[in-house]
């Protein structure tokens, strides 16, 4: 057991504070982050390597070798220091791995760049209102037609569509295939004549998706990643990517201090919340169930850098504990405040800006979201337990 | 014996539901939610229906029928997440008048749905921050917070003695401005006295307390009805939505969401039932019936808001099928008129068990 | 909504104290149930209609109309007074109701009166090792060997085998048949040759049930309730009867009670447990959750006397959410107890003779015993919501 | 920067449970709970292996190891039920000499397996009734509930005041009975001092807080270990026990039960491995993650003995397959050295939240 970072890291992570030191009056705010400034700070990351590090400089990258610690050094100083660690994205944080080992030599050098340089920004186009759990069942289609695909269908679920110069797409191109072999994974441009968005409003109020239909939408033919009938197998390339990131640790571990100071700062008659046995309690409770997600994420951080420990099982789990533990640390804070608990939107009472409403919601769509917590125990009982699939069920 | 309602109630029930399926229907939510329209015209047909002359004795002009009749239609609301200034004008205020002798004369303008009297008891079961009001001289000063009903023509207030005050909204003096909450299908506001001419409605705390455990049985009410709306909507869903060439809800995991919310909603419909039926009938059980009422509904609605949301999936999550307007109003009555572990340590109290 | 019972049940209530009056003194302890003084009291019980009260004369009962409302003052009262309300076990709870139900006049004759009179004690042969929540798959078969049934196989989860002087018994007699329709129900003598009875210890450490091996087992072919074949629907008609009373709310609230009365008096550092808020705030809880299920019951009461009353699903979920409370209950003692909790057998620390722990166990095996947790919620699922059932496999 | 086990820890561990799976088999377990036989053959194997020498210094004949191996080896003592002296002898008590300076001449004799030492440390976490000791004049009064281990030749004692004595089982004025419990595997006592010469080892709070840290980290990995294997057994029995002709573990219920049991273990298996670094290298964290362990394995551990008991169906209540073992000493595990509420509430105090 070694916490540390060992002593071969200390030069990088004096180099990281250095930069920071030299440059965090730089750092744009997290609404400016597509603006100029925003660019110019993402330009500065890409140069200095903290950013794409590891994409080759052909693609725009800093063409460094793969270095779980010194990519947990950035981000650990980078959030000790408040500055931003510049763009995110599904373009950059699942298309880019996507296209680096599947893209041909020709998309990379077209698609990476600009990706990464926040000049091209992407939506996801993935899930279709009939296709969720059982996403290889899409029916959006694709048939050629000369030199074209010419598209029809619909999507949902997809964030940022508004703002997205490019869509990645899941399309049925195969239609007499079994249906995981049926699929390509197309790129276009949102520019193309056919595409409407409708914005898909939330419980928390907010448009976080969109549904984005297709009529006769034509593509170029070789704006295809993989073979077709191979998107299958890419998209589960992303997937992969996807769910990792959707609870870390430190963001609990956040909340759960905002938690803290709501305890000794509200008040029931004159008494600090804090002084609830019963709401101490429930924090003691909470704490103990983020610390074990928080040495969890540090095995799997350390299974990630130490070949041969398996933390196949620890890391299987995370989307399932994380998502339901966020829900469930939002809605302490909510029973902490009481009747403040409800306030939202322009009430004056609002704490923490109506995050913990907002968020407790949107958790519940995180546990949703991206492969719900009954496929996730699927996936655990399957993959991680070796018990068999469900098995096949008879024609009626 | 006959423990459930009575065919008179059932009748009640039928109505109400009726009337707000026609005149109260999401789309109609949704618009008042918005603040696109006002909860006037569904008030308006409630009051036709005789809802808040509900608990009025005859003598004084009303219908003169029980708690457990206002919880059945407090059930309804629920169920249809109806916008209406129920719990104060229907139940609240005409118990805390009817009991105290007070104010009357406003009952009859009560009943026919000229006069609405919102609540502010929030201070008097647990005071937060700096929210509170003193009485002196005939008037009130300080501040109550969310308390419930924006559109009402005067408010009976609570102070932390558990003395009830009435205040009309045009009083000088009193000023209120809207608390927005996650819950758009009832409203609450931040009042504040300064100076306000207020009456004195009761110094007795039992009557406070009566109008409280009526209020609460409301709610749980309430929620009772909005979690089985949840629930059935889940359960309507999972038979119809179709993945992997099966209904969802032929999936054992699915099923077993919907039969874990059923299995511990079901007892809470008696539960409401029996915490009605003590209001009136069982003095010495009905304290503390209301607060298990209101705490266990609160739990039990927590856990099916959450589940009837997954079990829609996505679309749960969407504005699209409206769920969450009756997510949020289970979250709203949790938390109003007392949060459970204040409930249930209120519960413990009135059983001897604290020290 | 009346909870009072009427005026025209006083009469009844106060003839039942008067019986009682006059006869507790003879009110046998629970070890001496099977003894004479348990026999005596039995039959007096019978001869005032205070046991078996609707079961016909001509079979030993009292032959009065069914009256629930009676059937609950009798039990009110006798519990009241803490007097026995006489034998029990599954001949006269399961297996009398079903005898006339779908016995013939003989079997009536022959087994009913001797029954309800403790002369006569059954056991029931239903599940095996291989036949748990699918009962219905069970393999212990019956042939026909001239006027005999052959019985070999084995039966498990036995009660009181070893008290029985009988046993009804479900065993296979058409291999061929559909499994649910290849099944029938055979009364036989524990006496016959051919049948082994092994104690089956459990986790409290007491055998509560037996296997029960069949070799040869020969029983007189007239020994069969319903038609050959006919035994799945005999059998089901019993398990609603089991069902039901699993889990009566007033034990629950008897233990409850216990509780409380544990919290007030065990200590720690001197301070009562009661005045620890967090364990009253779950003494709370647990409280709230039995006045439900008390609730609920009242309702299930009111639907048996109020045609046209619907409770069909409060009705489904009380094995499901009574043991589960049970279990619960159970445990929160021992929470209070701490390390008081673990006591058990001879431990001079002994709390409730042990019946904390010992609950707390056995109702685990009943969560799990005559329908599991998971088929309960499948009943819930299929029958009370009307959710399509588990599709048919398709053969591998 | 590696979070896991060294090499040197795997063979331990494989060492540890390579000895168990083949000398303390549940055939043997069961021998040892039915008083048939006692733990004295698979301590002496265990010995020979060094497990009581870990903790030692090397300078003091030990072994020298930290506190993560101890932990390691706890997990393996739970994952088989084993019984053993291991809680006191070969953490707690050793522990305890070493930070004191006393009693040092019992290491060796400790570490070669001569000499058993209990733990009486329940009336310093939180006396129940009338248990308590005394110390004055030398010598100690009172009495100790479910102190660990019926066979010790001598008992370490804490006071409320947190101080520590050391016990001769075969002084003068000492007896000592068996509280049997649930849990067969380990044993308890009640020991009653009249008046019995007894050695102060430490008068310092931190002295018994270090050694309470340690001793509940172990639990948490015994109960790690036991719930593992439950789960284990669980999936097991899944895969193997067929019903409507399918093996069980196909269904989704089942399979969910499963997944929920590793889903909460999993993280649990860091958490425990934290703790146990933590007590050697992180004085500031180690005290409140000890607490943490110690709450959350006992929580999780209920969960997962119940759920692999019904995955289990009715085998898993028989004595046939024996997974009660399990059950019963995750279950101990839970109420010895602090209930969960209890020991939460002292990670909230150690945090400065309790006013």
């Amino acid at each position: 057991m070694d916490l540390s970072y060992g002593s071969e890291y200390s030069d990088f992570r004096e180099e990281v504070r250095g930069f920071i030191a030299a440059h965090q009056e730089k750092s744009p705010s997290q609404a400016s982050m597509r603006g100029a400034e925003g660019l110019a700070w993402q330009k500065l990351l890409l140069d200095n390597g903290y950013h794409s590090r590891t994409v080759p400089k052909a693609y725009g990258g800093f063409g460094a070798e793969p270095d779980i610690l010194k990519s947990r050094i950035i981000s650990e100083e980078f959030s000790a220091a408040q500055l931003s660690t510049g763009l995110g994205g599904q373009g950059i944080s699942m298309l880019t791995p996507v296209l680096l080992e599947m893209g041909t030599e020709g998309q990379k050098l077209q698609f990476i760049k600009p990706t990464i340089m926040g000049e091209m920004i992407w939506c996801q186009g993935y899930s279709e209102p009939g296709a969720g759990s059982d996403l290889a069942s899409l029916t959006t289609k694709a048939e050629l037609d000369g030199g074209d695909w010419v598209i029809n269908g619909q999507k949902i679920w997809t964030s940022t569509a508004q703002l997205a110069d490019w869509i990645f797409c899941l399309v049925r191109t195969e239609p007499d295939a079994p249906k995981h072999q049926g699929i390509s994974f197309l790129l276009f441009s949102m520019d193309t004549p056919g595409i409407e968005i409708r914005p898909l409003v939330d419980m928390t109020g907010d448009a976080n998706f969109n549904e984005v239909f297709f009529t006769d939408v034509r593509v170029p033919k070789d704006q295809i990643v993989g073979r077709r009938g191979q998107g299958w197998q890419v998209a589960n390339a992303i997937l992969g990517h996807e769910r990792g990131s959707l609870a870390p640790p430190d963001a609990a571990e956040n909340r759960l201090k905002g938690i803290i100071k709501l305890m000794e700062t509200e008040t029931i008659d004159g008494h600090r919340v804090m002084d609830s046995p019963v709401f101490r309690d429930r924090l003691m409770k909470l704490q103990g169930q983020v610390l074990a997600m928080r040495c969890n994420d540090m095995r799997l951080l350390s299974a990630r850098i130490n070949k041969g420990q398996d933390a196949r099982l620890a890391g299987m789990i995370v989307k399932l504990q994380g998502t339901e533990l966020r829900h469930e640390l939002e809605g302490f804070a909510i029973d902490v405040l009481g009747e403040i608990g409800l306030a939202y939107e322009d009430n004056p009472y609002l704490r923490g800006n109506g995050s913990w409403q907002y968020q407790y919601m949107y958790f519940l769509g995180l546990i949703i979201g991206g492969g719900t917590s009954q496929i996730q125990k699927n996936i655990i009982g399957e993959r991680g337990l070796d018990l068999p699939r469900e098995p096949k069920v008879a024609k009626a | 014996m006959e423990f459930g309602l009575s065919s008179e109630q059932t009748l009640l029930q039928d109505t109400v539901n009726r009337f707000l399926d026609e005149q109260a229907p999401l789309a109609t939510v949704r618009q008042i939610a918005a603040a696109e329209i006002d909860d006037g015209a569904i008030w308006k047909g409630l009051v036709e229906l005789g809802i808040p002359a509900l608990l009025i004795p005859e003598h004084m002009g009303g219908v003169g029928l029980g708690s457990l009749d206002a919880a059945i239609v407090a059930e309804s609301l629920g169920y249809h997440a109806t916008p209406a200034p129920f719990l104060g004008t229907a139940v609240m205020a005409p118990l805390a008048f009817i009991q105290s002798g007070q104010q009357e004369a406003l009952l009859g303008a009560m009943a026919q749905g000229d006069y609405r009297v919102g609540i502010a008891f929030g201070e008097a079961i647990g005071a937060r921050n700096d929210a509170g009001t003193q009485f002196s001289s005939g008037k009130l000063t300080g501040k109550a917070i969310f308390a419930l009903d924006a559109a009402a023509d005067g408010y009976l207030v609570a102070t932390r003695e558990k003395h009830l005050y009435f205040v009309e909204a045009t009083a000088k003096g009193f000023s209120r401005r809207l608390l927005t909450t996650v819950d758009k299908t009832r409203t609450t506001v931040e009042l504040v006295f300064d100076g306000v001419v207020a009456e004195l409605v009761s110094q007795d705390p039992g009557v406070f307390n009566q109008v409280l455990d009526a209020g609460r049985v409301m709610q749980a009410a309430d929620t009772l009805g909005a979690a089985q709306y949840a629930l059935d909507q889940a359960v309507d869903y999972a038979k119809q939505r179709k993945q992997f060439e099966r209904v969802i809800g032929s999936f054992q995991a699915v099923k077993h969401m919907c039969a874990e919310m059923a299995a511990s909603l079901e007892p809470c419909r008696s539960l409401v039932w029996y915490a009605g039926h003590a209001l009136d009938h069982m003095p010495d059980e009905s304290r503390v019936t209301a607060c298990h009422a209101k705490a266990h509904l609160a739990e039990v609605g927590r856990f099916v808001a959450k589940t009837a949301t997954e079990v829609h999936g996505g679309m749960g999550f969407t504005d699209l099928v409206g769920l969450h307007y009756w997510f949020k109003r289970i979250g709203a009555n949790r938390q109003l008129l007392g949060s459970p572990e204040l409930v249930r340590e209120e519960a413990a109290r009135l059983q001897g068990m604290v020290a």
